[in-house]
């Protein structure tokens, strides 16, 4: 219809039209700074090579997206090449919705071992790859150095659980601000049973888990520390935005979230005046933390040239420059060890030490469940979990038990 | 310019037959009248003439041509509502030109026709205003010249005037009167009035009940009415009209087959009780129940043996009487039978046969 | 002009009228379908087709990707009663509903009582009203959810003012339907009263005048003469408000995705979460056609009512 | 005298009350969009920004091809309103003035679909247009709304109060019936297509659900994708961009209202509703 | 039951003085008619008096009160609307409950009221019905009843009847006389109907832009109009005025100052041509230019020295005469002076002085 000249600098996807390239569709997530970035590697894919054309699609986040791509897969116009948020891998590969790669590894003799380790729990589905990490993600601690100064605690913060309870109370003004303010947000929790010792969902995907003692522990630790008063929990779809104004407003003087923000959030502490540090999520028996964000990868049921054309952009995608590009860009973790390595993020990391925070904790990442059933499991024990900070009598035990119960029920 | 000849028309709305196997030719250039009560019919016959609804049976000719299977907008009629039916998002150029357009008449011929039809009516002035901003009059007058402009063979007016006041009414009434004059179109006019139904019509077609009760003259009509129905129907207030037997003893023997006897209010006399005395005049003692003065005449109604009746009289008004006689000359008595039918050979025994009834006409 | 002359010409009328006339008869009687048919077929595509598709969907047990269809019968419908997150959707839709409507039209009736005088302020006034129901739901959405923010929000802040303490608003179970229905209050307050207005003004003043000769006061007047003359207004804003409420997605979406602890989770949003996020398409359905028979039965009783108790000049 | 003073002064303060609160989100909105990022998070709030960040607005129009967007936004917006005309007015017309056998069924079949919602048919509508080639068309945000049910209604109500002697009288003038539909119906009923006119296209124009399931390219996106887009980022949202793109969004039609309101409110008069 | 006094009460409608400081008392227990044309302020009047628009100045009296400050629920007066305000939700029951349900009258006497004004009116058997299931005079009767009931010191009544067909108008002014006659109560009553007012009132206010031209019983009215506007304005065909210059060489020379003279229609006598001799008379030579026949009643159109006049004649109708002499008798002239005020004083100078004037009353 109406294209105008307005999108070519974000679109490289219509130089010269009609040569014999193959074309094939790529779909992301997210605008902005992210959106930007995936047109901008798509755009020099394109100029990279002549023989596959790549178009690059914006779909909303990455429900919306999921939501297409399977209408898209249902009405057989789905795109070649896709993003799966981490933990919805398993849920497309085992409907068959994409593509198993290993053979395409196998057969290109791609070098897994230079991917982190720590964000490949969440590539396999039954011991098959079926995608490659890209735009990733964990949580971290966020901190407000300058508050700690002034509470007189060491800036670098809390490493364990016990540091991170004094931590709390310390910073803690009644009425004025607490240790931490965070949402109800299950990916946090992840990372606190993971650093219990526990999982979420049994290795064979059948039974929860979290009800058992790792999950309870790390309840009970955040209702104590809830019903204290020193942390508190924002309800809602709108509570991450609410933890992040508190912090931003230093009414808490941590926080929990994704590397990805973090490049915003210096920003803010600029403009705020005071200084951000970062540090790993603090440690109970170990360090643990999930990891977040999207995997490529390819749907099923390709002809065989597409197939290739998809492959070859995934590969390239995922290649150590491109890693290095895109992390360095959007401030997503790089997913290959070379590009750690690397002399660019060397000097990324020495400007700004609190990227290297995340990427250093990746060693002790987890993988998210991948059972169909998870989203839906998440939501339940969210609710759980919220309910538990919300009725002062509600034992963490039995709200865990209520929503294992239920998630046992979807899982079989 | 065209004849109407309905054959046989009826027409059935549901299960009801509103308008029973009608039999009339309205002859061309006639300006007739239809009066009749409220439900009557008239509308139907007419919407039935125009297109607009369709007969159940029978046969509808305009002229020389049956119209039963012709579109109404190919009848060459035109109508006048009874609330005009202007467009009211058009100009009055508008709403006249609207039926020449359908015509596809071309532009400058419609002009003409335009121009010359409100000079007729006196709108020129008005063309480019919308019908919300006219008087009741002005919007009646670009009713008619959206009719005329047509040039039809017949004007169908279905109660046009009724909803003008009084004063205009009697306007609108004289320069309908000249129209008609001026064209010689045929008109069918559908009124309530009386007065408009007398001074108009060359022709009254009385219906009631979906059956035509008598077509004639108005003058006809007033003073030679066919059943007690048109005798009641026509002429304010109503011709008095009672059983024969409430009278028959002050009434010389009758020689026929006479129910109901009747008078019109205007020709009885009233007279003082004393003299109440002379041959040929139906006397009947009566008492004065209550009395309208109008100006020019007074309404009595009064009360005797033969019930209530209404007396119109153009003599100053009596006061303080209550006890009177009505007096009516025996000519001006009508005869009808019992099915209210006009006798017209019912004659007094004792006297030398006279002409029953009042007309002359 | 006598009759003899008359019937001959009957017979003479020439044929081909008639046949014309049969033509353009069937033309008349052909018109009406040819009239609606673009609409309807509009409809019939884009759905009903997709309504029928649906039931179909609702016996099966699909995951709308994989090639195995497995038919179910009823016991979607089964499980849907049996899942305590179902029950608390329905009631949530139902009390979102009440909510919404009663309080949009007695708060819109009052204010176009207040608002209908005639001047360029007031048409300013009727104006600023009616603009949030212009404005997107998707806009309206992401500003209420910032508005009603428990710590930071506009909102709290005027409260505070006040001395009333933070409300918890959107992430809270307790008050978040409340406060969805407060942002759907506030958008549809406009369009409410803007026909409530009109309503009004279609109430011929003479009877008023007579109530006023009658000795009625002002709270009797409105009681017994301006609420009944206005039970069309009503109706149709009670209808047309049901069926909004019963469609709302956007600010659910946006706002709360159905929690806190899917206290305003609703029809809508449930089903496009069980059918996308959970890939339960024959589940999702089968919610589809109870919502289906709700609004079906709906349609029934509008029109029924509409027919028989409201009263109509 | 003096009363009658007080209650002047308690309507005006009511008045203005109304204004604020329902216009004061809209100068919230406006505030926003002139903040920078660390000002749209102090509390207490800030009704005036320090200074007009008017680059806020550049960001968000460069954040996607927003020129495309509008386009698309008007043409789809347009598209719509001239189908549903095309549509609806045939349709009320018969449904209002026309016996024929369905009459009432196929009046409650479109009353029917004036209660589903879009969210519970689009799926077997996706794999439609799908089949016809027509995803992330034009096409596919435009077909599906070519008829509109409440406009049938609203419309239908319309035409039912034009008195029957008008259309008898066009019939006797000669005219058709699409003749008297064009000219005597329509513009009878000229405010209430005005009215639905505005619904209309401030519904399709704002509408996010239908164009985000149907697009998967900046090729057929409208305008309310474009705003949310801006929303969707993972670390955190930036008030001022969002509010800047918003702006966009609103201020077209908030100035379009602004003219027909009198229109709107007479249209309601007319049809009363009923 | 009472009196009602104006005292100078005028009305502005933003710059317009629509009432122009009337002064009339109204008799308890009369019926008086308000006439005039359209938009001379009768509505206003009454809607002062009712309290339903406050006057801009002077005062309202009602028997012994003022009640420039009573509201009109207070006033104890009831008012019947031309279309009637019925409360269209309630059944007929409702509509006459309603202002008894204000009055706080307990249920049984309600019960009892409604019984009774429904069987007086005749509506027993409606009660439970809408208003818009009724006809035109059924509804008119709801709205006499929902006046009655109450009991008011005063009816007012606004173009009651104007809605109503002329068989209905007939029907309903007679009951509406009776009603009078049974209540006693005052009855202030408007209209645009001759017959109405003339008919109906004891007593006729005629109104002009605001300002009362005569306020009289209607014979007086009709036969001794005050000034040019009342003769004009009251009677059917309007009295014929014309400039005293056109007729002055007809007539003997006059005392006093005449600007106009005029005559009432029916007091015309025509004449054929050849025998225009006979003092006393004032003989116009004349054209007739229309003729409507009326059944008992005949009115010409005709043109003569002094304008077109209107006469009425109760003989038989002339046809195929077109030249006539109009001849009124001098006892029949009505004088005028130039300002249209009517000049009592103007006598004729040749013949013994005569009260002028046809009217005796
Ligand atoms: N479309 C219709 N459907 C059913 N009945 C009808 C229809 N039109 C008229 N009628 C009935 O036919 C009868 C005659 O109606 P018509 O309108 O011809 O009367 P009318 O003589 O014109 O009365 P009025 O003086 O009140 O106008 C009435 O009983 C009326 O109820
Ligand atoms: N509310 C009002 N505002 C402004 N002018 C008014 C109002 N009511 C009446 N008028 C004007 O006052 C004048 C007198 O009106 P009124 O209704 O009393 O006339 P009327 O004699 O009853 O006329 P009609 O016979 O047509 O009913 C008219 O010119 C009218 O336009
Ligand atoms: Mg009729
Ligand atoms: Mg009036």
């Amino acid at each position: 219809a109406c294209q105008s000249g307005e999108n070519e600098e974000n679109n490289g996807n219509q130089a010269e039209a009609s040569d014999n390239r193959i074309e094939i569709t790529y779909w992301y997530a997210f605008g902005d700074k992210i959106g930007e970035n995936n047109e901008n590697l798509v755009k020099m894919f394109n100029e990279s090579q002549d023989k596959i054309r790549v178009k690059a699609e914006f779909q909303g986040n990455y429900q919306d997206l999921h939501s297409k791509t399977q209408a898209a897969f249902a009405a057989k116009n789905a795109p070649e090449v896709t993003l799966n948020e981490i933990a919805s891998i398993g849920v497309f590969a085992k409907s068959g919705m994409t593509e198993d790669l290993t053979p395409f590894i196998e057969r290109d003799k791609v070098d897994m071992d230079d991917f982190i380790p720590g964000l490949m729990g969440n590539s396999y589905v039954d011991g098959k790859l079926y995608g490659l990490p890209y735009l990733r993600s964990t949580p971290i601690l966020y901190l407000n150095a300058t508050m700690l100064e002034e509470a007189g605690l060491d800036p670098t913060g809390p490493k364990n659980w016990k540091e991170f309870e004094e931590y709390a109370r310390a910073l803690t003004k009644e009425g004025e601000r607490v240790g931490m303010s965070l949402p109800v947000d299950i990916w946090f929790y992840e990372g606190l049973v993971a650093q219990s010792g526990g999982q979420m969902i049994s290795d064979d995907g059948k039974k929860a888990e979290f009800n058992g003692p790792a999950g309870v522990e790390a309840l009970e630790f955040w209702k104590k520390l809830s019903d204290e008063g020193v942390i508190t929990f924002q309800g809602g779809e709108g509570g991450a935005d609410v933890a992040l104004q508190d912090f931003a407003n230093e009414r808490s003087g941590m926080r929990f979230n994704s590397t990805a923000g973090l490049s915003q959030m210096l920003m803010l502490a600029e403009e705020q005046g005071f200084e951000l540090n970062a540090a790993f999520m603090p440690a109970n028996d170990s360090y643990g933390v999930p990891t977040g964000g999207a995997n490529l990868v390819m749907t099923a049921g390709l002809e065989q040239e597409k197939k290739e054309a998809a492959w070859e952009f995934i590969k390239w995608m995922t290649a150590k420059e491109q890693t290095i590009y895109a992390s360095s860009y959007t401030g997503y973790l790089p997913s290959r060890l070379s590009a750690v390595e690397s002399d660019e993020m060397k000097k990324l990391y020495e400007e700004k030490p609190q990227f290297k925070v995340a990427v250093d904790q990746l060693e002790y990442a987890r993988p998210r469940p991948m059972e169909q059933a998870y989203p839906e499991i998440a939501m339940i024990l969210a609710d759980e979990i919220a309910r538990t900070m919300l009725e002062k009598d509600l034992k963490p035990q039995d709200a865990l038990d209520k929503a294992a119960e239920e998630a046992n029920n979807l899982l079989n | 310019m065209a004849e109407i000849r309905l054959k046989n028309v009826s027409k059935i709305f549901k299960d009801e037959k509103v308008v029973k196997d009608i039999d009339i030719t309205i002859k061309d250039g006639s300006f007739t009248v239809i009066v009749g009560p409220s439900g009557c019919g008239k509308s139907t016959t007419l919407r039935m003439i125009a297109g607009l609804e369709r007969q159940t049976s029978g046969e509808i000719w305009i002229g020389d041509d049956c119209v039963n299977d012709t579109e109404p907008g190919k009848r060459n009629i035109a109508m006048v509502f009874q609330n005009y039916a202007l467009y009211p998002t058009m100009t009055v150029r508008g709403n006249i030109e609207f039926g020449l357009v359908n015509k596809k008449i071309p532009k400058e011929e419609r002009e003409k026709l335009i121009q010359d039809i409100s000079e007729i009516v006196g709108l020129t002035e008005y063309l480019d205003q919308k019908p919300q901003n006219l008087s009741g009059g002005q919007r009646q007058r670009v009713a008619l010249a959206r009719a005329m402009v047509k040039k039809p063979k017949v004007f169908i007016l279905d109660e046009p005037l009724s909803n003008l006041d009084a004063k205009l009414r009697g306007q609108m009434r004289i320069e309908l009167i000249q129209l008609h004059k001026k064209l010689g179109t045929t008109f069918v006019y559908v009124t309530h009035d009386q007065v408009e139904a007398m001074s108009m019509g060359d022709e009254i077609i009385v219906l009631n009940k979906g059956t035509v009760q008598q077509m004639d003259s108005p003058m006809n009509v007033y003073h030679n009415p066919e059943n007690v129905f048109t005798a009641e129907f026509i002429g304010t207030p109503a011709m008095n009209i009672f059983a024969y037997e409430k009278v028959k003893k002050h009434l010389p023997p009758l020689i026929g087959n006479v129910g109901f006897v009747g008078f019109r209010p205007e020709h009885a006399l009233l007279e003082r009780m004393e003299n109440g005395s002379g041959s040929m005049f139906l006397r009947l003692a009566s008492k004065i129940i209550t009395m309208e003065t109008l100006g020019a005449e007074t309404i009595y109604t009064v009360e005797n043996a033969a019930g209530k009746m209404n007396i119109k009289s153009f003599i100053e008004p009596f006061d303080n009487i209550q006890e009177i006689t009505v007096a009516i000359p025996y000519e001006k008595l009508y005869y009808f039978d019992e099915q209210g039918k006009r006798n017209h050979g019912a004659v007094m025994e004792r006297l030398e046969p006279v002409l029953v009834g009042g007309a002359k006409a | 002009m006598t009759r003899s002359s008359a019937n001959p010409m009957t017979e003479v009328m020439p044929r081909p009228k008639v046949r014309n006339n049969v033509r353009s008869w069937t033309r008349s009687s052909v018109r009406p379908y040819v009239m609606i048919a673009p609409a309807i077929l509009v409809f019939s595509l884009f759905f009903i087709y997709p309504i029928g598709y649906m039931i179909y969907l609702s016996v099966l047990d699909w995951n709308f990707v994989s090639p195995v269809k497995d038919f179910i019968g009823l016991a979607n419908f089964k499980g849907l009663f049996q899942e305590q997150k179902f029950l608390e959707v329905m009631k949530n839709t139902f009390m979102y509903t009440t909510l919404t409507v009663s309080l949009t039209i007695v708060i819109s009736l009052l204010i176009s009582l207040w608002l209908n005088k005639q001047g360029k302020v007031y048409a300013f006034v009727q104006g600023a009203l009616f603009s949030p129901h212009i404005i997107s739901l998707v806009s309206i959405s992401m500003l209420w959810m910032w508005l009603m923010d428990s710590n930071y929000g506009l909102l709290n802040w005027f409260l505070n003012l006040f001395g009333i303490s933070n409300v918890p608003w959107l992430t809270s179970p307790s008050t978040s339907l409340l406060s969805l229905v407060i942002v759907a209050v506030w958008k549809g307050i406009g369009f409410n009263a803007l026909i409530f207005i009109a309503g009004l003004q279609s109430i011929p003043k003479d009877i008023y005048e007579a109530a006023e000769l009658d000795g009625t006061s002002k709270v009797r007047t409105f009681f017994k003469i301006t609420l009944p003359m206005l039970s069309p207004t009503l109706f149709f804003l009670t209808i047309i408000g049901i069926i909004n409420s019963f469609q709302v997605f956007e600010t659910i979406a946006i706002m709360t995705q159905g929690g806190p602890l899917n206290s305003t989770n609703t029809f809508v949003f449930y089903i496009y979460e069980y059918s996308f996020r959970f890939f339960k398409i024959g589940f999702a359905s089968a919610a589809g056609v109870v919502l289906l028979v709700i609004i079906s039965l709906m349609t029934i009783v509008y029109f029924n009512i509409l027919s028989r108790r409201v009263h109509y000049q | 005298m003096k009363a009658s003073t007080i209650i002047k002064v308690i309507n005006g303060i009511g008045l203005l009350l109304v204004v604020c609160i329902f216009a004061l989100p809209f100068v919230w909105m406006i505030s926003t969009s002139f903040k920078s990022l660390g000002e749209t998070l102090t509390f207490p709030p800030k009704w005036i920004p320090n200074q007009l960040l008017w680059e806020n607005f550049a960001k968000a129009w460069n954040s996607g091809p927003f020129l495309t967007y509008i386009t698309n936004s008007i043409i789809v917006s347009i598209s719509i309103l001239i189908l549903q005309f095309a549509t609806i007015i045939p349709a009320a017309y018969a449904f209002a003035r026309y016996r024929f056998k369905g009459n009432r069924f196929f009046f409650g079949l479109t009353m029917i679909t004036l209660m589903i919602p879009t969210q519970l048919i689009f799926l077997p509508v996706y794999l439609q247009m799908s089949k016809w080639g027509l995803l992330d068309t034009l096409w596919a945000l435009i077909l599906p709304f070519a008829s509109s049910a409440f406009g049938i209604f609203l419309l239908r109500q319309t035409f039912k109060q034009v008195p029957e002697e008008l259309l008898e009288a066009a019939r006797l003038d000669g005219a058709s019936e699409w003749k008297i539909i064009f000219k005597i119906m329509v513009p009878m009923a000229k405010p209430t297509l005005v009215t639905f006119g505005l619904f209309s296209f401030i519904t399709h124009w704002n509408d996010y659900f239908w164009p985000l399931v149907m697009t998967t390219s900046d090729v057929a996106r409208t305008l309310p994708l474009g705003i949310t887009m801006l929303r969707e980022v993972e670390g955190g949202a930036a008030w001022n961009i969002i509010m800047a793109g918003n702006m966009m969004l609103v201020l077209p039609i908030l100035i379009v209202f602004f003219f027909a309101q009198r229109q709107i409110i007479q249209a309601f008069v007319y049809t009363g509703v009923k």
